[in-house]
């Protein structure tokens, strides 16, 4: 959908929050984005989706992160929205799929900093370490008593949460109070 | 908290899954083939064993999807997991009781 | 005079900084370093509480976390109070206060210390066998009393200032201790690159290495190995070194639990620090180098302040500087109390110690100990102490062949005792090893692994500090999967001890009270009470008795106890069995396994897009799920009951507007949709129109009720589902599983669109006119957009999908938009609504207009024991389908059966009563209690557009009765009402479709 | 039997305690009795013991594979109360309650009951209505229940926080007075002696391996670690063991065992008048004589017998607790454990006759066994003096899976919309 069409104002659920920055970590919310589910059983030779479970696809604008056997978390910049749905449709043209725009469903917090994962591990169980979360990686996982898609887009200790919009006050103030207690030695 | 091995995603923590009860219970194809005692049954009567136990489990907060696991209730190791529509590997008949 | 027992020298103390603190008021002063327990033994004090039931007077016994008797109350600040310490592992600061317990009106003077005037009565179990008459004196008398007697400290009154936190970590060797075996571990798991955390209780890393002043190891001093371990190890970024961190569970799948003391030691720590850190860690391997607990002796008195373990007295000399005592005695029948002695000795003290074991037996280390000028008295047995808030003397006895000799009282002011060594196998039994009897080491030690771990050192019963270095780190090699083995050498430790259970004695046995269990005040005569009762398994000892029940759960009463059992009964001492370990360890404070999960973060509040509106005009909120919904719109001066009535008439008069964005979304795509859905729900699917809606109800597999909603069709192979608020996981849960387990062969996937989408519902008379000039690309006609049915158009620029869809039994439209735009479309339509009077309403309204027309609510209407039938909704079945999820239980005899309970409507006699919602019915209120009763009202309001009350209700047999009289309970008694059709508003159905 | 009272502790006192004999004996098992019970829980051995002073039956033993009271009896956090929704449920609670009443003075044996009253938290809408379809079903049931405002549980349990700010504020709650507390180990204890002095037999360490059924399928014994015993009729009682018990017989049960997790706090001086439970924050919470806090946590989500469950479940009752106490944070958990319960699909339990002529089964008690004992026991033994059920148990037949006739009450107090 292009913005440009739209009149109604837009109101982001974390429009209010500053950049939390502390001394080994930081959180800040990211800008909209456009976001879609996709479910597809066979993607071979779709070299934007035919990669491992937990990996993701990366361009300049767009990734796409295999969440599992038959999904993918796609996202665009706001104004290539329609455009990723387009190049989705024609790969997938002959085959059965579901592409569900989910971009107001979805909000991406950032998490930055030597003391990011150890922040995030206040909340996930998971095994952030660079061997077992390496960049690229991305994943559905859990913040404390939220869900969260993690995703590790470059090799800086830069973490993106995602999590469905009336989640983000929570997992943003855990963030916060998780970065500030990981801080402290 | 167990351990638990997706067939999809590898070794998780438990939280991130959630357990569906005991395995390979196949809706009758036609229930109101059969009779009351039966599908009674088929709603409620479970093995429940202590040793081997096919159960079914689904990665809720990871890939989402649905799959089997053979777990000992005593020990609570798992022996294996499969993916949906398959069998396992182990002979529970061979299960302790 | 201030720290008079301070040694001029040594220990490890920080002399450069002085610290005070309080107890029980009085200044007391001590260093850096310090314990309190150990400052407090720098000022000469011994006397710290009383016990459990006797009150007795109780002092400091060990230097570590197995402390039973000297627990505290410690005072850090407001909120930061909380009783039940332990002196030997609070570490001592700047401005703490620390407060005895267990005593009134103080310490020295207690009125409980009555109790150990009536202990012969009070003995194990004797709560059992009275206290029963009068009948009502339990509750109002004795209960009370024993309460008020029992209990040591006291709770915490006000919330707590503290934070807390959590952290998730994973390595591939977690070593737990940091003594000289798990030391040598670490550096062998460390070398190997592998990721290596260890923890240790304590501030410092280095276990008995930290009071070892004339060992070397490799021909360095202990201190020197220890202090190069430590660098080396820290110095590896692979390796995470945990001081001030207790591993206090062994949980499935090397799952550890520690907890981590962050600030507590800290004066000056930043207001926003955790106070605790609870590490969850996921091991690949565990090294268990948890070392050994000292065994006290049983003798008679040996609970009096002043009387403390061997070892104890050994580390306050070594590591604190500190003198317990100025003339002390050790009683021992073990081999290290000898090592404590000449330490003590050499810092300059009388000192005599008292061997059980004939001469014989004691070995080399009696002359050793001789040549020091330390009177040493083989053969000798302990029968008393003398003393009462301090040891004042020692009583002992020769013993020889059973026969003991004339009495002698050895003056003192401390005591050290020692009856060997217990290995700490508490989180190896927690991981489901199997314990082992070794019948030489007279301990239970680690036997067959269930995880991935190992035990080292003292843990498994090695001693000696050469095997403790090279089994830890050969422990530590295998654990990261190499094969290296190193030897160290080490200053020989003599090792072993002579199992003793309760000393002999020639007192009346029956007046004898040698402790067994410290804090709890069980004696070795309450022991041999419960066997002699028929207490026989070591679990209903320990219940019968509360032996190992205290805050130290038995780490210096467990062996003891078991040892006194296996002796008593004649049988082999692992035939009795040893109790069942459980975490956790040591206690942990709630706050840590809380951790960041209070306040805001106890559990997430779901708020919706236009959730910031509702608040700023002043709506109510209530809780529904995690969500948080409007409830109503009060405006001011408005009660609830005048803003819900309001808002009803509103919306029946001219339009109303209404927050539905928490309803749960699911988009059904995929060629077998139709099938999916036809398979799902009782409803037919196959010849719904694309652009048409259709009322959905769903069940479980045992034919009740489980979820309803809306559902659009958008395309032939995608549907727009919607479920109730608090259904949307189950529901989407229950879709998934069947598609996913039962019909993999359908080709449908389900996407939550819960949030993706605004909801605003626009209803009402006027509602058409109110949103017609937002509106594109729809036309709005009733011939273009009936009743139930969906359009895809944009409002205010902004696509959407708009359902002609009603839960008011009016007109009524829901506009689905993405949600950042849910405000704005939400504020358009208040503004075009203007000149109708628009009014906002809450779910209190929405629940009045929908009970108007009868509309079920699915948990309100319907409880998980509901038909389709019972809510008059069978007529939503497809005849025609052969199977659906359910269908085949709502043929079991019981669903089929007459007298189920039917939903109708209930009409009060007086207009203006207001019937409780959950009110039981019955036909008869004047019949004997046990009553029969018919059913239950499950909806019921005060109607502003019907001018009166309304209710529904479930009653068995219910449509059969309409016009019938009930009796409904209210809360002084009951009520008369009609049965009447569940519908009492636009009974024809007219408006919906005006 | 030596009767106990304070004159009895008294006159032993002088004598340190010497003449107090065995409260139970150590009978080797003899070849055949007329009732063989399998567990010595308390119910196992209430049952017993009514056998015994009810039914006059006395030719009973009660087999304990382990050490009796080991199990539930011994695990649970003792919360004992009446007010069910349904008449099936509250008859058999309140059967027990009224039981409870007088069990001190009837085993001559302080079991501790304490009428400290039970109060379960409302946080919402849903809550409220369903607690007082509660009071009102409980009212018109002679079972006492009283609704209290928010103010009113504050004043009941002065450490409850009530304050709005709370992520799920008080605002009220149901109150039943006569509910409490008691402890345990006594319930069995005092159960046994009270059996065993009337001839019954309670044989520990003694596990069933076998049920053996004559030629048309009767139960006639059972073949144990102590030898084959005969037997007239059977009595399961095996908690979380009894679908491995009935499957000895070929009887598969609706049943599944699932980890059941609670913890104390170190002791304290009485600060928690009574206990409270809420269900929509699942936690529950009282204080022993002793003065520790006793918390209940949840179950596992998986069927386990290993009587150990993960950290999860314990830091979420947690969570819970601190929310409504919040000045419990400071307070340290002392021990946790494990139990194992044996749940039925409509979480109620299972008292009965079995497809199996002799033998018979009392199980399917949940997370909420240890209220029921004596009421489960005494109609248990009725059950089997009879062979008809009592009319307390005679809706809770294994039938009731086929039919649908299920007595849900977790349903009926389903999450609502």
């Amino acid at each position: 959908m292009l913005e440009a069409r739209n009149l109604a104002r837009r109101v982001a659920p974390l429009v209010a929050e500053a950049p939390v920055v502390l001394e080994r970590a930081s959180v800040h919310t990211l800008p909209a984005h456009a976001r879609f589910s996709l479910r597809a059983r066979d993607v071979s030779g779709v070299e934007t989706l035919d990669h491992p479970i937990g990996r993701t696809w990366l361009s300049e604008k767009r990734f796409a992160a295999r969440l599992g056997p038959d999904e993918w978390l796609l996202g665009a910049p706001e104004s290539d929205g329609d455009l990723l749905q387009q190049g989705i449709e024609r790969a997938l043209s002959s085959r059965f799929f579901s592409l569900v725009d989910i971009s107001h469903r979805n909000v991406a917090i950032e998490i930055s900093g030597p003391a990011a994962a150890e922040a995030l591990n206040a909340g996930c169980p998971l095994d952030l370490s660079e061997a077992a979360f390496p960049n690229g990686s991305a994943t559905r996982t859990l913040l404390g008593k939220a869900e969260i898609v993690l995703a590790r887009p470059s090799a800086a200790p830069v973490y993106r949460v995602e999590c469905w919009r009336s989640f983000a006050t929570y997992a943003h103030g855990f963030l916060i109070e998780a970065a500030s207690s990981a801080s402290f030695r | 908290m167990l351990l638990i091995d997706c067939p999809f995603c590898g070794k998780r923590p438990e939280v991130e899954f959630r357990c569906g009860g005991e395995a390979h219970i196949a809706r009758p194809a036609n229930p109101f083939a059969v009779d009351d005692q039966a599908w009674g049954e088929h709603l409620f009567v479970r093995k429940n064993p202590r040793g081997l136990h096919a159960e079914r489990w689904i990665h809720a907060h990871g890939c989402g999807r649905w799959f089997n696991a053979i777990r000992d209730t005593y020990t609570d190791r798992f022996v294996e997991t499969y993916k949906a529509g398959e069998r396992p590997s182990v002979d529970l008949s061979e299960a302790r009781a | 005079m201030a720290q008079t027992y301070r040694l001029p020298t040594g220990g490890r103390i920080d002399r450069s900084k002085p610290i005070r603190f309080t107890f029980d008021g009085r200044t007391i002063e001590g260093f850096a370093g310090d314990t309190v327990a150990s400052a407090l033994l720098a000022n000469g004090i011994h006397l710290t509480g009383r016990s459990f039931k006797y009150h007795r007077p109780r002092g400091i016994l060990t230097h570590g976390s197995d402390e039973p008797s000297a627990l505290l109350s410690v005072d850090r600040g407001p909120g930061r109070i909380d009783p039940n310490n332990r002196a030997t592992v609070v570490e001592a600061r700047e401005g703490l206060k620390a407060a005895s317990q267990n005593r009134w009106p103080s310490l020295s003077f207690d009125v409980g210390a009555v109790n150990d005037l009536l202990s012969p009565v009070f003995v194990a179990g004797f709560y059992y066998k009275t206290f029963m008459w009068p009948r009502s004196f339990w509750d109002r008398v004795y209960e009370p009393v024993i309460r008020a007697a029992a209990g040591l400290g006291v709770a915490p009154q006000v919330p707590d200032a503290d934070r807390y936190a959590n952290r998730h970590a994973h390595c591939d060797v977690l070593v737990v201790g940091a003594g000289p075996a798990g030391l040598a571990a670490a550096l062998a798991a460390a070398k190997t690159g592998k990721r290596v955390i260890v923890a240790d209780e304590q501030p410092e890393l280095g276990g008995s290495l930290l009071h070892e002043t004339t060992t070397t190891i490799d021909g360095q001093s202990a201190e020197a190995w220890r202090a190069a371990a430590i660098a080396e190890l820290d110095a590896q970024e692979n390796v995470i070194l945990l001081p001030r961190t207790t591993a206090f569970g062994y949980y499935n799948h090397n799952h550890i639990a520690m907890t981590e003391r962050v600030t507590d030691h800290r004066a000056d720590a930043p207001k926003t620090a955790p106070r605790e850190r609870l590490w969850q860690v996921r091991a690949g391997e565990v090294v268990l180098a948890t070392g050994a607990h000292e065994r006290p002796l049983v003798f008679a008195d040996n609970d009096r302040p002043g009387v403390m373990l061997a070892e104890s007295v050994r580390v306050f000399v070594n590591r604190y500087g500190v003198l317990p005592g100025r003339k002390i005695v050790f009683a021992t029948s073990a081999v290290s109390a000898y090592a404590a002695a000449a330490d003590v000795k050499a810092a300059g003290v009388d000192v005599t110690l008292v061997d059980l074991r004939p001469e014989i037996e004691c070995g080399a280390e009696v002359e050793r100990l001789q040549a020091l000028g330390v009177e040493v008295l083989t053969g000798h047995t302990v029968v008393g102490t003398k003393g009462r808030m301090r040891v004042e003397g020692l009583i002992v006895a020769p013993v020889t062949n059973g026969e003991i000799g004339a009495r002698r009282v050895i003056s003192c002011d401390c005591v050290g005792m020692s009856g060997g060594w217990t290995p700490a196998v508490h989180l190896f039994s927690q991981s489901r090893g199997k314990l082992a009897y070794d019948e030489g080491l007279d301990a239970f030690v680690p036997g067959a692994s269930a995880q991935a771990e190992r035990s080292a050192g003292a843990a498994k019963g090695l001693y000696d500090l050469m095997d403790c270095l090279a089994s830890g780190f050969a422990a530590g090699a295998e654990a990261a999967g190499s094969t290296e083995v190193r030897t160290f050498s080490a200053t020989p430790t003599p090792v072993g001890f002579k199992p003793v259970r309760a000393l002999p004695t020639d007192a009346n046995p029956a007046k004898v009270r040698a402790f067994v269990d410290f804090q709890n005040d069980v004696t070795a005569k309450d022991l041999k009470l419960a066997m002699r009762e028929g207490f026989e398994s070591i679990e209903h000892v320990k219940r019968y008795t509360t032996t190992g029940m205290a805050t130290d759960q038995g780490k210096t009463s467990n062996m003891n106890a078991l040892g006194i059992v296996s002796e008593s009964l004649n049988r082999p001492l692992p035939s009795v069995g040893t109790t069942t370990f459980r975490p956790p360890y040591t206690p942990v404070t709630f706050g840590a396994l809380v951790g960041p999960a209070r306040d805001a973060l106890f559990d997430p509040i779901r708020t919706t897009p236009i959730h910031d509106w509702a608040a700023e005009h002043g709506a109510k909120f209530e809780n529904v799920a995690l969500w948080r919904r409007a409830w109503f719109f009060p405006r001011p001066g408005e009660d609830q009951h005048a803003a819900v009535a309001r808002e009803c008439k509103a919306v029946r008069n001219g339009v109303g507007i209404f927050d539905a964005s928490t309803l749960g979304k699911i988009e059904v795509v995929g060629p077998d949709a139709a099938e999916f859905m036809n398979r799902l729900y009782v409803n037919p699917w196959t010849k719904l129109g694309v652009g048409r809606c259709r009322y959905g109800l769903m069940l479980k597999e045992d034919g009740f009720i489980l979820d309803d909603g809306v559902v659009a069709r958008l395309a032939d192979d995608r549907f727009h589902v919607t479920t109730t608020t608090g259904g949307a996981p189950r529901v989407l849960n229950h879709m998934e599983d069947y598609l996913q387990t039962e019909w993999p062969e359908l080709n449908v996937f389900l996407t939550s669109t819960t949030e993706q989408w605004a909801v605003i519902a626009v209803q009402g008379p006027k509602a058409g006119e109110t949103i017609q000039n937002l509106v594109s690309g729809i036309d709005l006609s009733n011939e273009a957009f009936p009743h139930m049915a969906v359009r895809e158009g944009h409002i205010c620029g902004t696509p959407c999908r708009l359902f002609r869809v009603s839960f008011t039994g009016d007109l009524g439209y829901e506009i689905n938009v993405p949600s950042d735009y849910g405000r704005a479309v939400w504020e358009a339509v208040m503004e075009a609504g203007a000149p109708f009077g628009i009014t906002p309403y809450g779910t209190e309204t929405m629940h009045v207009l929908r009970a108007e027309k009868g509309y079920i609510i699915v948990g309100q209407e319907t409880d998980g024991t509901v038909t389709p039938d019972d809510v008059g909704l069978a007529g939503m079945i497809a005849k025609a389908k052969p199977d659906f999820v359910g269908k085949r239980s709502l043929a079991r005899p019981d669903l089929v059966a007459s007298g189920r309970k039917q939903l109708v409507g209930l009409e009060t006699a007086d207009p203006g009563e207001v019937l409780d919602e959950g009110a039981q019915i019955v036909a008869d209120p004047d019949q004997p209690i046990p009553m029969k009763m018919l059913g239950h009202v499950t909806s019921s309001y005060h109607s502003a557009n019907c001018g009166r009350s309304i209710a529904l209700a479930l009653v068995e047999g219910g449509r059969a009765l309409s016009g019938k009289t009930l009796h409904v309970t209210t809360p002084t008694g009951f009520t008369t009402v009609t049965v009447r059709e569940p519908v009492f508003f636009d009974a024809e159905g007219g408006r919906i479709n005006a | 039997m030596r009767r106990f009272s304070f004159a009895s502790l008294l006159s032993e006192a002088l004598g340190g305690h010497q003449g107090w004999g065995r409260q139970w004996r150590a009978p080797d098992p003899k070849p055949s009795y007329d009732v063989v019970i399998i567990g010595g829980g308390g119910h196992g051995l209430a049952t017993a013991y009514y056998l015994a002073t009810v039914h006059g039956i006395t030719n009973v033993a009660v087999l304990e594979k382990g050490w009796i009271g080991g199990g539930n009896t011994g695990r649970n956090t003792t919360i004992i109360r009446s007010n069910y929704l349904y008449d099936e449920s509250a008859g058999i609670y309140e059967h027990a309650l009224k039981l409870w009443e007088g069990l001190s003075q009837e085993l001559n044996y302080n079991v501790m009951f304490s009428q400290r009253g039970v109060l379960m938290l409302a946080h919402n809408h849903h809550d409220d209505q369903s607690f007082k379809r509660h009071v009102y079903a409980n009212r018109l049931n002679g079972i006492d229940n009283e609704w209290l405002s928010a103010e009113e549980c504050k004043d009941f349990c002065p450490p409850l926080s009530i304050s709005p700010d709370i992520r799920y504020p008080v605002l009220g709650g149901a109150l039943q007075r006569r509910a409490g507390t008691a402890r345990h180990d006594a319930v069995a204890w005092g159960y046994a002696r009270g059996a065993d002095a009337r001839g019954v037999d309670i044989i520990q360490n003694c596990e069933v391996t076998g049920i053996s059924r004559d030629a048309s399928g009767k139960a006639i014994g059972v073949e144990t670690t102590r030898g084959y015993i005969r037997a007239g009729r059977i009595g399961v009682v095996a908690a979380g063991n009894t679908s491995r018990v009935m499957a000895m017989a070929d009887v598969r049960m609706p049943l599944e065992s699932y980890p059941l997790q609670a913890l104390v706090s170190e002791p304290v001086k009485p600060v928690f008048p009574c206990v409270v439970m809420s269900n929509a924050v699942h936690a529950y919470i009282s204080q022993s004589d002793k003065g520790e806090l006793v918390i209940g946590a949840g179950t596992d989500q998986y069927t386990s017998y290993s009587q150990q469950g993960g950290l999860h479940i314990t830091t979420h009752t947690l969570d819970a607790i601190c929310e409504i106490f919040p000045q419990f944070t400071r307070m340290r958990m002392l021990r946790s454990w494990g139990g194992i319960v044996d749940v039925t699909p409509d979480r109620s339990p299972i008292i009965g006759k079995t497809p199996v002529e002799n033998l018979f089964v009392n199980c399917g008690w949940g997370t909420g066994g240890f209220k029921a004992t004596p009421g489960s026991g005494h109609v248990f033994a009725h059950t089997l003096a009879t062979g008809e059920p009592h009319k307390v148990n005679a809706p809770f037949t294994l039938d009731r899976f086929r039919t649908g006739r299920l007595i849900d009450e977790a349903a009926a107090a389903a999450v609502a919309h």
